[in-house]
């Protein structure tokens, strides 16, 4: 077991005064109110400057120094609009979709190793909270779309429930091989052991980043991407909300906040998958070949915290970017196409990761690439 | 107040919750006409019993096997639903109904 | 009971009251319009609605979503055997987990190579059927 | 942390009187959403982790999909038909009512009959994960059932896509 060092026990022990729940309850709205909701906001912006780049545009500039404050802007546009719920539609279920939504999203964010000291929740089933978590998305969709009574909406729903519970299954059997390799389903123990340093003496479990322990979960990290993008509906798989089809798919009698808030439970669904991408494969909060905790001297936990978590960011951000990037990039799927591509494509290939995963383990004991290389057995 | 809290966390209050969604289930399996309703008190009926098995294996005995049980259900409680859902399906194409007092082939 | 999932339940109260919260502020400040018929119609490209919303779907969807709760309780299944694989190198019992493992997506691997060939993963039926020179 | 319990059991049995009276189906429906998420909060302080996380993706991520999709799929004369919940619930309510206190009253006997727990025993059974303690009874004991419901889930999943599909 790993002492774990969760956000709310960090902030025990750097301020005290407060009791342990206290503290849980800071940690949380920290982390919804400084990330999870800035980041919604800002990447609406920052995906209009990255469009805007791609298509030799200017974008967004007249809110502030380059635009940056349009996010504000954005946010009183959208709560100074009219909100109304079409005639025939379901007022009560109308309501509840948004909350589904965004509780599936931000709850997310509890489990994300954003540093060694800074975890939200280090659950002991971290990667089934996740998991579980953001399976509450696709009913909240396919509410919200049925409520509204709308055709476009209804078709929107519908795909997109279809495609999140879809792409879920290979999205889950690309995370098995991390847990294959861990032995442990909790995100910081799974961090932990991707750590590498090659100034001096690397612990026995630590095996350098999932991504390259072996040839199997290489492919597995692109199949875990490829999902996610599905699951987040982003392109080239947004044929929920295909604008030149369904118009706006299941948000169009979405107006105002609510539609805010369906913006918003998505992009931090885009910042989740992300995140969950850079933990389970690409590292974590680990700054690749140095480990900063064993320089020869000591720094401060604090310090230390705030270095892992620029790192995480710095992963993070770079995943979302390529994310942006595609939408630039690739056109979108057919809805057989998708479908084709799910349960023909992604899951046999997560299958033959998972038994490839496994035999690798059996073969060399367990032993990552890097384990090999440097002659650990 | 504290007394409930003291009820609720206790193995009688487990026991509790478990009987009200059992004695819930067959009510809404016995009222509802539509075969979906149906379904929906048996799922009651099924998280019920988990429910008792996971709160004996805490609060008695100490083991695991009890949440096995549990887990055992939940497999076969999605896959009868998987199933009872397509025979419903199946039946709705024949009748263009779901209600369960049409499904009368088999009487006489 | 555990720190993480006390933080974990504070989590889902924060962001289940965010969005009161937000539709809140919203409420105070947006014009409250009248509710005219035309208004509140569902949109369709500025066209009358015609019938219901509540149309019948293709029932391709649910036979995914058929397929789909298998593979999620299988996927639900294997986490905890999948868990002791690492340790079961180190005490030898690595064939038996393994075998498992394999076993358990060999059957289902059965059940979608069935789906497949029976052409229920097909989105599009019959186009490939009636589509050459007819 | 009891206070969460309660709110937990409180909101399992208000959203699944809800599902028993509740004349519109969809609304029964996605109140038994909420039932199963308290009964996985219940699970969760019941010392099953993993069995809490097993249950919101079996059942809200799964079963409750699928009944939205047959319903949705059925219903599509929706006001009309969606309200069927027969006129005489008496007669139900008073057997259901006599079934819930007798199996009160049995299980409350099992209690009797099986020694308590030490508060220790306790804390400590609620504080170990579970993960793989199940994945090793899985493995061991457990391992001919284990299989069993495999065999029992291609079953389910050739005989419902056959059921399902279309003619």
């Amino acid at each position: 077991m790993v002492q774990s060092a969760q956000f709310a026990h960090s902030l025990e022990g750097w301020f005290g005064f407060l009791p342990l729940w206290g503290w849980a309850a800071i940690s949380a709205g920290l982390v919804i109110y400084m990330l999870a909701l800035p980041f919604g906001g800002l990447a609406t912006y920052i995906e209009r400057k990255i469009a805007a780049d791609m298509q030799d545009r200017i974008g967004p500039n007249r809110v502030g120094p380059i635009g940056i404050f349009q996010f504000a802007a954005d946010a009183i546009k959208m709560l100074s609009k009219e909100d109304f719920v079409p005639k025939g539609g379901d007022r009560f279920l109308f309501n509840l979709a948004p909350l589904f939504v965004v509780v599936g999203s931000c709850t997310a964010f509890a489990v994300l190793p954003l540093s060694k000291y800074l975890i939200g929740a280090d659950v002991n089933i971290g990667v089934i909270f996740l998991l579980a978590v953001t399976t509450l998305i696709a009913p909240g969709l396919l509410l919200g779309s049925w409520a509204s009574e709308n055709k476009w909406s209804l078709l929107g729903g519908l795909r997109a429930a279809s495609q999140i519970v879809s792409y879920e299954i290979p999205v889950a059997l690309s995370i098995l091989p991390v847990v294959l390799i861990s032995g442990s389903l909790q995100i910081g123990q799974i961090v932990e052991q991707q750590g590498w340093t090659v100034f001096g003496e690397n612990p026995a479990t630590n095996h350098f980043w999932n991504a390259f322990h072996n040839p199997f979960t290489f492919f597995s990290m692109f199949l875990l991407f490829v999902g996610g993008l599905a699951e987040t509906n982003r392109i080239p798989f947004d044929l929920p909300e295909a604008e030149s089809e369904l118009v706006s798919g299941f948000n169009t009698e979405f107006s105002g906040m609510r539609f805010g808030l369906y913006a918003l439970g998505e992009f931090c669904d885009v910042f989740v998958m992300s995140a969950m991408v850079t933990a389970l494969y690409l590292g974590g909060w680990h700054i690749p070949f140095l480990d900063i905790e064993k320089l020869g001297f000591a720094l401060p936990t604090g310090l230390v915290a705030f270095i892992q978590f620029h790192m995480f960011m710095i992963k993070t951000l770079l995943v979302v970017f390529v994310v942006m990037w595609l939408r630039w990039t690739l056109p979108r799927l057919r809805v057989d196409q998708l479908m084709g591509m799910c349960w023909k494509g992604l899951l046999p290939l997560a299958f033959f990761n998972v038994l490839g995963t496994a035999l690798w383990m059996w073969v060399f004991k367990g032993q990552s690439l890097m384990q090999l290389l440097a002659g650990h057995g | 107040m504290n007394h409930l809290m003291q009820f609720s966390s206790s193995l009688q209050g487990y026991l509790a919750v478990g009987a009200i969604l059992f004695s819930l289930g067959v009510f809404c399996v016995l009222t509802r006409k539509n075969a979906i309703g149906i379904l929906l008190g048996i799922e009651l009926i099924l998280n019920a019993a988990g429910i008792n098995f996971v709160a004996f294996s805490k609060f008695r005995t100490g083991l695991i096997d009890g949440q096995i049980v549990a887990l055992f259900i939940m497999l076969i409680a999605a896959a009868e639903a998987a199933v009872a859902l397509a025979v419903i399906l199946r039946f709705y194409r024949l009748k263009q109904t779901i209600d369960a007092d049409e499904a009368s082939i088999m009487r006489n | 009971m555990e720190t993480g999932f006390i933080t974990a339940f504070w989590f889902v109260i924060i962001s289940a009251l965010t969005v009161p919260l937000m539709l809140g502020v919203g409420f105070l400040l947006r014009p409250k319009g009248k509710d005219t018929r035309r208004k509140m119609t569902a949109y369709e490209c500025g066209e009358e609605p015609v019938g219901s919303a509540w149309i019948k779907f293709n029932i391709r969807f649910y036979i995914v979503a058929i397929v789909f709760i298998i593979f999620d309780v299988e996927m639900a299944a294997i986490f905890p055997a999948a868990t002791v694989f690492k340790d079961s190198i180190a005490n030898g019992t690595v064939a038996l987990v393994f075998g498992e493992i394999f076993l358990f997506v060999a059957l289902l691997l059965i059940g979608l190579i069935y789906c497949w060939v029976r052409g229920d993963l097909e989105w599009v039926k019959g186009v490939t059927k009636f589509a050459p020179n007819k | 942390m009891n206070k969460v319990l309660l709110l937990a059991e409180i909101l399992t049995v208000a959203s699944a009187l809800i599902v028993g009276f509740h004349p519109n189906i969809l609304y029964a429906s996605v109140f038994l959403l909420f039932t199963f998420c308290g009964v996985a909060v219940m699970f969760l302080f019941a010392g099953a982790d993993f069995l809490a996380g097993a249950q919101v993706i079996i059942y809200v991520g799964g079963v409750t999909i699928l009944i939205l999709f047959a319903i949705m799929l059925t219903q599509w004369l929706y006001k009309i038909k969606l309200a069927d919940i027969r006129n005489k619930m008496v007669v139900p309510a008073l057997l259901s009512a006599a079934v819930g206190v007798f199996l009160y009253r049995a299980l409350h006997q099992m209690v009797a009959a099986l020694p308590p727990q030490t508060p220790e025993a306790l804390e400590k059974f609620t504080a170990t994960p579970k993960t793989a303690a199940i994945g090793q009874a899985l493995l061991g004991g457990y391992l001919f059932p284990f299989e069993a419901i495999t065999i029992l889930l291609l079953g389910a999943m050739v005989g419902a896509v056959w059921l399902a599909r279309p003619e």
